[in-house]
């Protein structure tokens, strides 16, 4: 049991940060990226995907990911290989019902079916442009049959999906938390910063140790996954499910410090809520996993009774 | 980072297994009166020190087990996942005793550390007074120095088991000039001495955890000043991150033990096949399964040896959080004809006053992790 | 319509003030009373009984009982006389599978049946005592038979039941409140009062919004009552869920504004909150109308659609 | 106390439905261009202006109905349980309007109180500053007097309509010497004058109904001065005080429609029949019916002629509350798919900042409601 990061694991994060400050736009522009810029940045993640990832560094490289907007197929894409599907390519998890992100700039679906995988090729598939919350994180329906078959432990696929969801809203309402710190500390009313009030003080406080948690929690469960700890699917629907509040949270706080300005289009808040939204409603959100969790306790009392 | 458990961790686990599955405690209800209780939680402790269960991490000279901080955490994680009681001399082992291990002299750790582990002398701690909850700097006990010893007189509040205590660490003011935090010094007291009165102060729930502590002109020798003269507020200012960062340890898996009990509570009640009681325990969860992944990212660092710092601030305020919506929801769900339940969710209210207030936490998280502006 | 309180309303408020200074004990020691000492408030509100009341008045008076910890039997007796069931004596209600306060010191029992109550004499019923947080509000197990029977509107009966205890809640909570608000401006840390803190200076404003909200909605749901509005009803439903959460929030904050002292038996904060906390389990609590309330609102939707 | 209806109030009750029943806006979608949803807005105004259903308690003499104000409150009740649309001309009808009333001349009140009633003319208001937000006081606009008129120059934001008023109250620094509060003044400004310029500023629901107000030497004639020089920061608190104690009624009846609607789509959405979607909705109906509760009684007294007192914000932090409920219940219910609730969500958060943050108000609760010793 060791419960801190390795060197590796911090020099991974270091590196990724190098590279998005170096092939990707700065978060203010982000949702200005043309489809070149987006493929600059997946050619730049190809390289780091060279190392064997665990979910603790995949889960790092996701935050990140967030705090820049990037505009990537990197959930599909490591997700897939993660659960030892191999491929070298953009790869969008389509599973029943539900929007497929990045479709127009993916390689293949994994289309998810009862204890399979199907890879489809994204020429022998019908997308359709679906409404989206974030222009980073567009959406897609799909409609792809056949395809090459994969047997996986579907449960593991949405569980590091998840995870990487929720690492992606963490990197997100920490940047919003430090953006909201530094306003609050420049910001200056009735002569005062006004991050010198208590009251403004105090809920940045609560912010930090909801996004301080909400980072915790997604570590925790990367590495019961990466361990295969019995409880880490059970742990991964906590995460989601802690996350997708504490991102709101963070989040409706910076919103409230900034004030007014944080309600027009071209001030930059609004694309962090929006992604941590789109990621909240991905591999199920709060109200989804707090339901099977009760019902799970509730099963399990009733065995045990 | 990894979670697996290692061979020796594993044996380890076994090993806790094996003492817990003889242990007539565990499982047992503890006595309700109160001298009953202490009597079984003492022999508990007891029983645990010698297994090398209790101050596993501290130094081997001094009667500790001299082994790495995590395997504490996994005989901690066993103890209470089986429902063993909790080891009772709580404030030797999260504050004084750190305290004498880090500012103590060898005689002092040598005198007090072994009896601290086996639960022989139970230690309370005299900081609180009635005028000086959160702002401790302004204390008003007063330690004079004469001849070969000092003369200690004022009043303290919050004593958790004073009235059973040996020795208590008191914070008294020794020095009348210069800022107020600089004058304060830590004395060891005989609660036997003269001059100690104890009061027990009843609490809300009915108990009495907590005394208050009277101090009329007490003899203290001057070998039991710990540290120098003017070094309390710092030994205290170490003493309290301390607790705040290594209590969560303990308090987390007592949580997990309580929603246990929720859930099979309202199982029992025939509750458990409303969706929304459901939730809300399944929210109670996530609560306090966050509590112990922030937790142990947290203290990460801090068992390796390094400082306790802000972020046991933010460990505290979670761990209230947590501690009350599973109060509260269990209290809801259950109802005030369940008397544990009652008990629990009153006393509840009083995690986010105790060890320093939420709004004190705040404070030293907007301070310190946020760097924002002063007030 | 007319949304302030008629001068004889504020008269009557002040009267009972009045009242219960004089006949009653201070709330600090409220919870010492003897047999004698309630037997005498009891005598002294029959007097105020004399007049015809409605709702509004009722719920005044149960504040003012709240905010002074009155250990008597009045909501039972007051709601009685309300619903048109004529009597001059102290009657506790006795619903079924409930525990019915104050047993032992009333004259009669009135077990709701359905559309009806039938009026029982203490004397012909069984008691025992039942566990109360509230050592004035006791309460007991009441087996009863037979009786004097009335046939009543229950759901009027149980909706000025719900209104007088939710009164008596905001009167302990408004209660809680200024004591909280007495403490801080004179408590002093770190040089200041601890008033003077933002952090306590909002906390305060926002029990101050719960329990102006709270007593609004109790004189809205009273008065509503009093003139057969369609959906009073539901309105008292509506109050009770409200002041349930609220008088609690309220009463959490005061503790927090305490600090360590209100977890002592002998300071006064944990009374009023058992106070609380017993009105609250009576004629359903928040959840309870939550739950009814949640599921009104989904058969009227489905019966328009 | 009394709810029923006077026979009175049951006849303007029949009045206004045999009204609506006609009224070929009621319930049908406002158009979504900008422009477009602008003009059906301003006929829906007038034609129930000459109805009498605007103003209905405004003086007489200025084209107001001259009747009790709690008619005012029966007409709006009725108006929005047919899911009416909204006045257009609010900042007229809430802020500008009331301060005419009570501060202005006859001349003035009778130039421009009727256009204000019919939506003749659409009124806005020039008050926050980018530097000034909160701290109102500090607003640097400037007006100097020169001959018969003042020169004003400055900018302004958060002009709500801005692109289609015809007349901005604004608020300017006319004195340089004194405290900052007294040096302030009120004028009325015509948007059609040069030197103004208006830029309508996106939200990031994508509308544009705010804009940024930019003042190049702009010349207002002295007439257009209310009241007297340095009285502009006593009308501004008096305006905001009623924007905030009487904005809580159509608010709230607003909320009551949306409230409905979330009903109406969950059912739509199969959605109903989960207890924990059903408790929710409950949630929100109960914070949405408390707010009215609560508005109706600390309105009760400013409606009988009383000045809007500091309750106005607890009023107005229980409505940013409730619409904040309402509108995250909704949306987690009916998901992002849902334009209409994703918009609303979105914009609910702004509930806690305009018209004075949250913080703003608990601060004039603890001052003034409280007398809680000043930070």
């Amino acid at each position: 049991m060791d419960l801190e990061l390795t060197d590796e694991q911090t020099m991974l994060g270091e590196a990724l940060t190098t590279l998005l400050e170096r092939e990707w736009l700065p978060a203010e522009t982000a949702h200005t990226a043309t489809p070149q810029q987006r493929a600059r940045l997946w050619s730049a993640l190809e390289e780091f995907f060279d190392a064997e990832l665990g979910a603790v560094e995949l889960c790092l490289a996701a935050r990140l990911l967030g705090a820049h907007l990037a505009a990537t197929p990197f959930v599909g894409s490591a997700a897939l290989r993660y659960i030892g599907v191999p491929h070298q390519e953009r790869v969008a998890i389509a599973l029943p019902a539900t929007p497929v992100e990045h479709a127009a700039e993916v390689d293949r679906f994994a289309v998810v079916g009862e204890g399979t995988v199907a890879l489809v090729a994204a020429a022998d598939a019908t997308i359709e442009p679906a409404a989206s919350l974030d222009i980073g994180t567009p959406l897609f329906t799909v409609t792809a049959d056949g395809g090459e078959l994969h047997e996986v432990e579907v449960a593991r696929l949405t569980a590091i999906g998840a995870l990487l969801a929720a690492a992606e809203s963490v990197g997100a309402a920490e940047r919003m938390l430090s953006d909201a710190r530094d306003y609050a500390a420049e910001r200056r009313q009735f002569g005062r910063t006004i991050g010198s009030y208590q009251a403004l003080r105090h809920l940045l406080a609560d912010m930090y140790v909801r996004s301080a948690s909400a980072w915790s929690t997604v570590l925790y469960a990367a590495a019961a996954l990466d361990d295969e700890l019995p409880d880490a699917q059970r742990t991964a629907a906590i995460t989601k499910a802690y996350v997708a509040r504490a991102a709101r949270e963070v989040a409706h706080g910076a919103l409230q410090v900034f004030g007014g300005i944080a309600f027009t289009e071209e001030h930059q808040a609004h694309r962090f809520l929006r992604r941590i939204i789109v990621r909240e409603q991905q591999f199920g959100d709060a109200a989804h996993h707090e339901r099977e969790l009760g019902r799970a306790l509730a099963v399990s009392a009733m065995e045990r009774a | 980072m990894q979670l697996r458990a290692t061979d020796q961790e594993r044996a380890l686990q076994d090993e806790v297994r094996s003492f817990l599955a003889q242990a007539p405690q565990v499982g047992a209800a503890l006595p309700r009166a109160l001298d009953d209780r202490m009597t079984v939680l003492r022999e508990w402790q007891a029983a645990c020190y010698t297994a090398g269960f209790v101050g596993r991490a501290w130094p081997g000279e001094f009667g500790g087990g001299g082994r790495p901080p995590v395997e504490q955490i996994v005989v901690d994680q066993e103890l209470a996942a089986a429902g063993a009681p909790e080891f009772v001399n709580v404030v030797g082992l999260d504050v004084l005793g750190p305290s004498l291990l880090r500012f103590g002299n060898d005689e002092q750790r040598r005198r007090y550390i072994p009896s601290i582990l086996s639960a022989e002398e139970i230690w309370c701690q005299g900081f609180s007074e009635p005028e000086a909850g959160s702002d401790l700097a302004s204390l008003r006990t007063r330690a004079t120095e004469q001849d070969d010893h000092f003369v200690l007189s004022g009043s303290k509040t919050w004593v958790s088991w004073g009235q059973y205590a040996r020795w208590c660490g008191v914070l008294a003011r020794t020095e009348t000039d210069g800022p107020k935090h600089k004058g304060i010094s830590m004395l060891i007291v005989d609660m036997r001495s003269a001059g100690v009165d104890v009061r027990p102060m009843t609490q809300i729930t009915g108990h009495a955890e907590f005394c208050e502590l009277f101090l009329d002109d007490v003899i203290v020798p001057k070998e039991n000043l710990l540290s120098r003269r003017g070094d309390g507020w710092k030994i205290a200012m170490h003493t309290l991150g301390h607790e705040r960062g290594t209590a969560a340890l303990p308090r987390q898996v007592k949580l997990r033990t309580w929603l246990d009990r929720a859930v099979q509570d309202a199982a029992a009640k025939g509750r458990l096949d409303d969706p929304l009681v459901q939730v809300q325990l399944a929210q109670a969860l996530i609560g306090v399964e966050v509590l112990r992944h922030h937790a142990y990212r947290t203290v990460g660092e801090f068992l390796n040896g390094g400082a306790v710092g802000p972020d046991s601030s933010s460990v505290k305020l979670l761990m209230a959080e947590a501690e009350q919506r599973l109060a509260a929801s269990a209290f809801e769900i259950l109802g005030p004809e369940d008397e544990f339940w009652t008990e629990t969710y009153l006393y509840s209210r009083a995690a986010s006053v105790y060890g320093g207030t939420q709004q004190i936490q705040r404070n030293i998280i907007a301070d310190r992790i946020l760097a924002l502006p002063q007030e």
